[in-house]
């Protein structure tokens, strides 16, 4: 049978298949896997690195990165627990304010960037020192929450069975998934940012607002790992300075498995929902398998390698990949000389 | 001229670069329904002219006027949001993206408020179809060759309604037939009242085309002309600085095909790959210029990268010197004394921040591996050999090379491949962008080149240079070689008969 | 009855220390013959939420949990609770508005260990010393709680004063690092307090580097009292160290076991810390397990 | 005339961005010369210089290695994230082999830098052969080699003491901390390797235009392979001088983080993330530039939650400097100044 599929949804197929095949290898072992409480905490557990991961393939997309984002869950998760618990302010309005700060830092990680042309990478490294070093600065101690309005947002969920539900964190993720779909497929804005990362000299000779479209981009990377620092401390309620670390490499782990390129210019949100789910499989495996400290490591080299391995040879499996688009000129006087 | 209210005009524009005056106090004006051809030696200033008038480079001094009105352009953005549209030198689009988003990038059609991908893949066809071109326009813009790549990015700039149209050598890579259909298009748009801007080196199509012509030459304006009143050595000259004789046909050709003791060079026995050539035979003689002939898309730069090693081949064999020979990649093809000069130059060609010295040794370098680094002195006596013998117009050899205009950043990588003194050497539009004087400068080489023993395969969407330059030439039609023709069977018109009738 | 239990360790973070509380572990669920689901936290509260609620859906019959931090645990111990599986916390407490979400923490008191080496050094200069800290990782317990014992425990005495503190992230490299810049920085230091062994060792090398004596110039004192600390105590190179016991897997074993069986505990079983002094080291090197 | 000339060159290439990058060490070294002058006392003891400034070369050397190699990767157009991990390894297999299996310290060493070595081979295989994101090849290596480390060492924290061993990190030659001269070596032999051959301008061809470079006969493919397996090399010695350091094979901790100090070093250096032209000095002042930043903190003993963020207020600052728009806007704005004060 011929795999008849486009060339340009070729990574995206491997990956969701790899991934499948993952997920049943795992559950064969342990058959605990396949229950529907592990299948739902893949999602409980990795809702913060999912939405996380969404601003995340926009920046990358456009041929950025953005390390800023681990530091940024401390600090928003610092900030809120702060707000909510020594000045016993409204956790919405909290909320509201810790988006705000995110998304204002984004932005000015992203004028660094636009306007003195300065290197992402840097930026945002610079940006993961200020993060943290501000949440330090607030406290160096954790900060448990008890809000109430907060416990009540943390306990809300759709119940599917007995003390199996859906909570807010794992709608949210959905819910940024969904719109970021759109936004990316449905958006002038979202076509942008693929032109942009494709070739930023292009793109600003087609007329495109490159200054726009990457200031936008930082700024909901910021915005989205704020709401990610939210979605963190909903399920691990306190304020902690120390919480997020590394979760940047996890997060650009989810985007680029997902078949996003780091170059630029391609890259799928659908993947990255891929990508954690991946992660997710991953981490839970490791759960399930109790292996010693030093295996975890080398089991999570091995297996996202594997991944890959499997990935990149999926698609290169996939027949149509090579050939040669056709073109067809018309004589002007109507006859063809058309391509086979 | 007549001055009437013209849409577009400069005063006194100037521009410099580093080392360079790109424009020095440039006067411009573009009247309502014109066509203006702006004309010039590799290097002259036309693309920067245009860079300023789009907002791409800043100005250093000068003031520009549209519909009236002092504008300010900063970027290409507010150009476009002013009425002018621009195709820029090289091709300027996503390669990432499809040919439908490519053309409708930044105004896409929608509905209630998200983007209509049905809407826009329909009038991407119809926006191509002006231009008698019929794609598939859902596919990546990287799936399709230079050429038609080309063509997309006029198709985008003539789709919109725009008060001015700008094209810096949007025909570089076009044969005939695509440049008619772009001329009936510009024809169209001239009659509905815009000004349009032509930058080319092809003389035909400045004097089939344009009603006034500007002439700049070292980045000072020389002067305007009315086509109808201007002869072409007229224009070469003023373009030039002097006169210009070789304008004749140059040296006869060389030995004819197939002459006694003719040794035979390269044997090619039903290579093919699929989706990009069918199998084809093909013999080359030792001092023989080989032209490929073809419209765009006819297979010519697939054979190239054939035989060089790019792409591998799926069935058939070469044969060196009656040797069988099996060319797996660009170094082996190079060992075996090949050169390839590809056709597309902005992807394939420079290494844009290495400087014009670094990009001229450097497949020389590589051929003699990485441990034997050629002496600093003898880099720039390479270097300055050809900036010299191309006229390569720079201040010196360390400048970067994506520093250099388009024209000359060709001959830079012309210049690369001499300097390996191949034994055969595979040309895929090597003029493509080139001054008229400078394109008469390679193709004499050329003609020396083969007298010197040096075999050549010439591929070149100019017929008459195909013709002019070689002793034999396979045409190609929808990746199938459908034949050949050596000697006094050459000539253009035959060429386009046996294109268009086919021998199948 | 073959118990299955889940350890949810913290991760290598502490080094030596952390290494023997994972083997004292393991070795007390195969003298027990329990069926040990063991998972390293890497340092990583939401990994080890994640592997309780991965226990939950295994149906352990109980769980050991290391806390990596000390709060934000409400939530999923609430669910444990539902799923009536009885938490031990293991060397570190943590802070929740409800008790009886967990049996009990077996742990040191990080802020005990600080103040009795606090007294301990105070005593020594004679209630008059210019120290220098060197601090745990940043926002860590064991750094901010060892950190405000010691405080507390030089507090009585004025003249111990504190001129340099900064953060040697619990390593020995960084350790080193830090003694050596402040060394440079006030050359009147005469006294070190490292908030874990290895950064006393790294601290050691720093003070011979600089061509003093550590343990008669500059006295230094730590926390966690691992071999190699005892061993530079034998030396003579390290004055005090506060044991910090790692060894808990039987006793956090046998108190799990006795919740799952409906018995209940005090909330803190407190593990007594000796403090040893230079001067003791020889003589317990040899029954050192860790 | 010759200004111009002058323009031409300080835009050409690295020279220029090496200036800005000097000039923010000096600038790091005049604050410091203001508010923390006993950085730059230095004494001589048993023979060798004693100082905060000695001390800044010596720490700086591990990511200065890790640096050089680094360098070359980005060069290409890659990045290594995995050289933090792989120091580790380095460190852990010549402690293990010399401790538990009491072999020979010279054969310790070369199996040590050998597994490192082969753990770059395999990120050379995964990016230039299979095809995988440099990113993604390293991510993996990340967390391989430290399970390597730590597996190989049992999990444990070994100590050593080997004179030889030691002398790696704490040695003296020419009255100079030993692994300066390392690194010198290392240094003067990549420029010499890179600048007297070819090898220099094929790694930038590479970085610049990976499909031009094969076009021209480059061996693409070799270069990228080539260029991991250095830097993982680079970041073995680098392991053995930490761990050499603290007479301690810490193979949870040694070496983390330092791929971003690394990668940190090459940017500030001047050589850019995107491949192309790149600069080894530039680098190595890189590296200084963070060191100076780190022991200027130290020794001032900033308090704890501050240090991050001034780190950070640091970067910022030096990338403005480095950026050529904001220098132009900056000029623009006194020039203006100016202007209207005069008038
Ligand atoms: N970014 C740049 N930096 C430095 N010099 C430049 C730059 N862009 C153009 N130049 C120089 O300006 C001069 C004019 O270049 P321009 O591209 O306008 O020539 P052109 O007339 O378009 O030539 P061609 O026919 O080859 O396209 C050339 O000498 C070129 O080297
Ligand atoms: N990189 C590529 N990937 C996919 N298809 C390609 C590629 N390059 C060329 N093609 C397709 O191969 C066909 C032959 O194009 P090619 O450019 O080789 O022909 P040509 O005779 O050299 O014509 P041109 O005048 O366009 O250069 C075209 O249909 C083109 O779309
Ligand atoms: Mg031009
Ligand atoms: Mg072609």
């Amino acid at each position: 049978m011929k795999l008849r599929v486009d060339k340009k949804y070729m990574p995206i197929v491997a990956t969701i298949a790899v991934a499948v095949l993952l997920y049943c290898m795992i559950g064969f072992i342990y058959p605990k896997f396949f229950s529907l409480r592990v299948f739902v905490n893949f999602f409980r557990d990795n809702a913060f690195l999912g939405v996380i991961a969404v601003g995340m393939t926009l920046v990358i997309i456009t041929g950025g990165i953005d390390l800023s984002v681990g530091s940024m869950i401390a600090f928003v998760g610092v900030f809120c627990a702060y707000l909510m618990e020594k000045t016993k302010l409204n956790p919405l309005l909290v909320f509201v304010l810790a988006l705000s700060a995110g998304s204002l830092i984004g932005f000015l990680m992203g004028a660094l960037i636009h306007f003195f042309k300065a290197p992402p990478f840097i930026v945002t490294l610079a940006g993961m020192f200020f993060c943290r070093g501000v949440a330090n600065m607030i406290s160096l101690e954790s900060i448990p929450i008890y809000n109430p309005t907060f416990n009540a947002i943390m306990r809300f969920g759709i119940p599917l069975r007995h003390f199996i539900m859906v909570p807010t964190t794992v709608l949210i993720f959905l819910a940024v998934m969904l719109v970021f779909l759109y936004i990316a497929h449905f958006t002038r804005f979202g076509r942008d940012v693929y032109a942009i990362g494709g070739s930023p000299q292009s793109a600003l000779l087609m007329g495109l607002r490159i200054g726009r479209t990457k200031l936008l981009v930082y700024t909901l990377s910021g915005f989205l790992s704020a709401l990610g620092g939210i979605v963190y401390i909903l399920n691990v309620p306190a304020g902690n300075s120390l919480a997020g670390v590394g979760t940047e490499l996890d997060a650009i782990a989810c985007v680029v498995i997902g078949g996003t390129l780091l170059t630029g210019g391609v890259g799928y949100l659908a993947g990255t929902f891929v990508g954690v789910l991946i992660q997710a499989i991953i981490k839970t495996f490791l759960t399930f398998s109790s292996l010693s400290s030093w295996w975890t490591e080398i089991a999570i080299g091995v297996l996202i390698m594997i991944f890959i391995l499997l990935q990149r040879s999926f698609s290169q499996l996939s027949v149509l990949s090579r050939a040669h688009a056709q073109v067809k000129l018309r004589k002007p006087g109507g006859a063809e000389t058309g391509g086979a | 001229m007549p001055e009437a209210d013209p849409i577009l005009s400069m005063r006194r524009i100037s521009k410099s670069f580093p080392g360079v005056h790109a424009l020095d106090k440039v006067d411009f004006a573009l009247q309502r329904g014109e066509v203006r051809a702006l004309m010039g030696e590799n290097g002259a200033g036309k693309s920067t002219l245009i860079k300023v008038m789009t907002g791409v480079e800043e100005r250093d001094e000068g003031r520009i006027f549209l519909d009236g009105r002092e504008i300010d352009p900063h970027s290409p953005h507010e150009a476009q949001e002013l009425g002018i549209s621009t195709v820029y030198q090289e091709v300027n689009l996503i390669p990432t993206l499809t040919v439908a988003e490519n053309i409708f990038l930044g105004r896409q059609p929608t509905s209630m408020g998200s983007l209509d991908w049905k809407k826009m893949n329909s009038s991407a066809v119809a926006a191509l179809d002006r231009l008698n071109l019929e794609l598939n326009v859902k596919r990546l813009l990287s799936d399709y060759s230079l050429a038609v790549q080309q063509m997309v990015a006029i198709a985008r700039a003539v789709d919109v309604s725009a008060k001015m149209l700008i094209l810096d050598e949007p025909t570089s890579s076009l044969s005939v037939e695509e440049v008619e259909q772009l001329f009936a298009v510009m024809r169209m748009l001239k009659a509905e009242g815009l000004g349009i801007v032509f930058v080319t080196h092809f003389l035909d199509q400045v004097f089939d085309i344009s009603d006034t012509i500007t002439v700049l030459r070292g980045g000072q304006l020389v002067g305007n002309f009315v086509t109808a009143s201007t002869t072409r050595v007229q224009l070469i000259a003023t373009m030039m600085g002097k006169e210009l004789k070789e304008l004749e046909r140059g040296p006869a050709r060389v030995a004819s095909p197939d002459a006694p003791g003719a040794e035979s060079l390269i044997e090619i026995k039903g290579l093919a790959r699929k989706g990009s050539i069918e199998p084809f035979d093909l013999r080359l003689n030792k001092g023989e210029v080989l032209g490929l002939a073809g419209l765009l898309g006819a297979g010519r730069t697939e054979i190239a990268n054939l035989l060089f090693g790019i792409d591998k081949a799926e069935q058939g064999n070469v044969s060196i010197e009656g040797e069988e020979t099996n060319i797996s990649s660009p170094r082996k093809a190079i060992a075996e004394g090949f050169a390839l000069c590809p056709e597309d130059r902005k992807s394939a060609g420079i290494i844009g921040d290495l400087s014009i010295r670094e990009n001229i040794f450097l497949a020389l370098q590589a051929s003699k591996g990485w441990f034997r680094l050629i002496s600093r002195k003898t880099q720039q006596e390479i270097a300055e050999r050809y900036i010299t013998m191309l006229s390569i117009s720079t201040p010196d050899a360390d400048k970067k090379i994506k520093e250099l205009s388009g024209g000359n950043q060709q001959k830079a990588i012309v210049a690369r491949w001499l300097a390996l003194h191949p034994r055969f050497l595979i040309l895929d539009e090597p003029t493509r962008g080139i001054d008229v004087g400078a394109k008469m400068e390679i193709q004499n080489l050329i003609l020396s080149l083969s007298r010197e023993g040096i075999s050549i395969l010439f591929i070149s969407s100019e017929l008459s240079e195909v013709v002019r330059c070689s002793q034999r030439v396979a045409v190609l039609r929808d990746h199938v070689k459908i034949g050949e023709m050596s000697g006094d069977q050459i000539d253009e018109s035959a060429i386009m008969h046996y294109i268009a009738e086919g021998a199948r | 009855k073959t118990y299955t239990i889940g350890f949810a360790q913290t991760g290598g973070n502490e080094g030596a220390w952390r290494d023997a509380e994972t083997a004292s572990v393991n070795a007390a669920a195969k003298d027990m013959g329990i069926n040990l689901k063991f998972v390293d936290g890497q340092e990583k509260q939401e990994v080890q939420i994640a592997a309780l609620r991965s226990f939950i859906a295994q149906g352990v019959d109980g769980i050991l949990l290391a806390p990596v931090v000390a709060t934000g645990w409400d939530e999923v111990l609430q669910e444990c609770k539902q799923a009536n599986i009885p938490v031990v916390l293991l060397d570190r407490g943590i802070q929740t508005s409800d008790d009886s979400l967990y049996v009990c923490k077996i742990t040191s008191d990080f802020v005990q260990e600080g103040k009795r080496v606090g007294e301990w050094l105070s005593k020594k200069m004679g209630g008059k010393a210019t120290i220098a800290e060197l601090e745990g990782t940043p926002g860590a317990d064991p750094a901010i709680m060892r950190q405000k014992g010691f405080a507390e425990g030089i507090a009585s005495y004025p003249g111990m004063k504190i001129v340099l503190s900064q953060t040697g992230n619990f390593n020995a490299a960084d350790g080193k690092q830090v003694m050596e810049a402040f060394l440079k920085a006030n050359s009147r230091i005469n006294a070190v307090f490292a908030q874990n062994d290895d950064m006393a060792m790294g601290a050691i090398q720093a003070i011979q580097e600089a061509g003093k004596r550590p343990g008669k110039d500059i006295v230094v004192v730590s926390i966690d009292g691992t071999r190699p600390a005892f061993e530079a105590m034998a030396k003579g190179t390290l004055n005090a160290v506060c044991e910090c016991n790692p060894l808990l897997g039987k006793i956090g074993f046998e108190t799990l076991i006795g919740a799952i069986n409906g018995q209940t505990y005090p909330k803190w079983v407190i593990q007594t810390d000796g403090l040893y002094e230079a001067s003791q080291a020889k003589a317990a090197l040899p029954t050192r397990k860790y | 005339m010759k200004a111009s000339k002058f323009k031409r060159f300080m835009s050409q290439g690295n020279v220029g961005k090496l200036m800005w990058s000097v000039l923010a060490l000096a600038l790091l070294l005049v604050f410091n010369a203001l508010f923390t002058p006993v950085i730059f006392n230095m004494k001589i003891m048993d023979g060798h210089l004693f100082g905060s400034l000695i001390d800044i070369l010596n720490r700086a050397t591990p990511v200065m290695l890790m640096g050089i190699g680094m360098t070359l990767v980005i060069a290409t157009g890659g990045i290594d994230i995995s050289v933090g991990s792989v120091s580790a390894v380095s460190g852990s297999f010549t402690t293990v082999l010399l401790v538990v299996y009491g072999l020979p310290l010279a054969y310790c060493i070369v199996v040590g830098l050998a597994v490192a070595t082969f753990l770059g081979f395999w990120n050379g295989f995964l990016v230039a052969r299979v095809g995988v994101q440099p990113i993604v090849a390293t991510l993996i290596m990340l967390a391989l080699a430290r399970g390597i480390a730590t597996l190989f060492a049992g999990g444990q924290t070994i100590l050593f003491s080997n004179r030889a061993y030691e002398f790696i990190a704490n040695g003296f030659l020419f009255g100079l901390p030993f692994p300066i001269t390392i690194v010198a070596v290392v240094f003067v032999g990549t420029a010499l390797l890179t600048r007297k051959t070819a090898l220099g301008l094929f790694v930038e061809s590479v970085g610049c235009n990976p499909v031009a470079s094969r076009y021209s006969g480059i061996n693409v493919r070799s270069i990228k392979w080539a260029v991991y397996v250095f830097t993982a090399f680079c970041a073995g010695m680098a392991g053995l001088i930490n761990t050499s350091n603290i007479k301690v094979a810490d193979v949870t901790r040694s070496g983390e983080g330092l791929e971003l100090d690394a990668i940190l070093a090459v940017v500030i250096g001047g050589t850019s993330l995107d491949g192309g032209k790149f600069s080894l000095a530039g680098t190595i002042i890189g590296a200084l530039v963070m060191q100076t930043l780190t022991t200027t903190i130290l020794t001032r003993g900033m308090p704890v939650e501050f240090t991050r963020v001034i780190k950070a207020l640091v970067v910022v600052l030096i990338i403005l400097i480095q950026s050529e728009s904001f220098r132009k806007r900056m000029r623009n704005l006194v020039w203006r100044k100016a202007h209207e004060v005069a008038s």
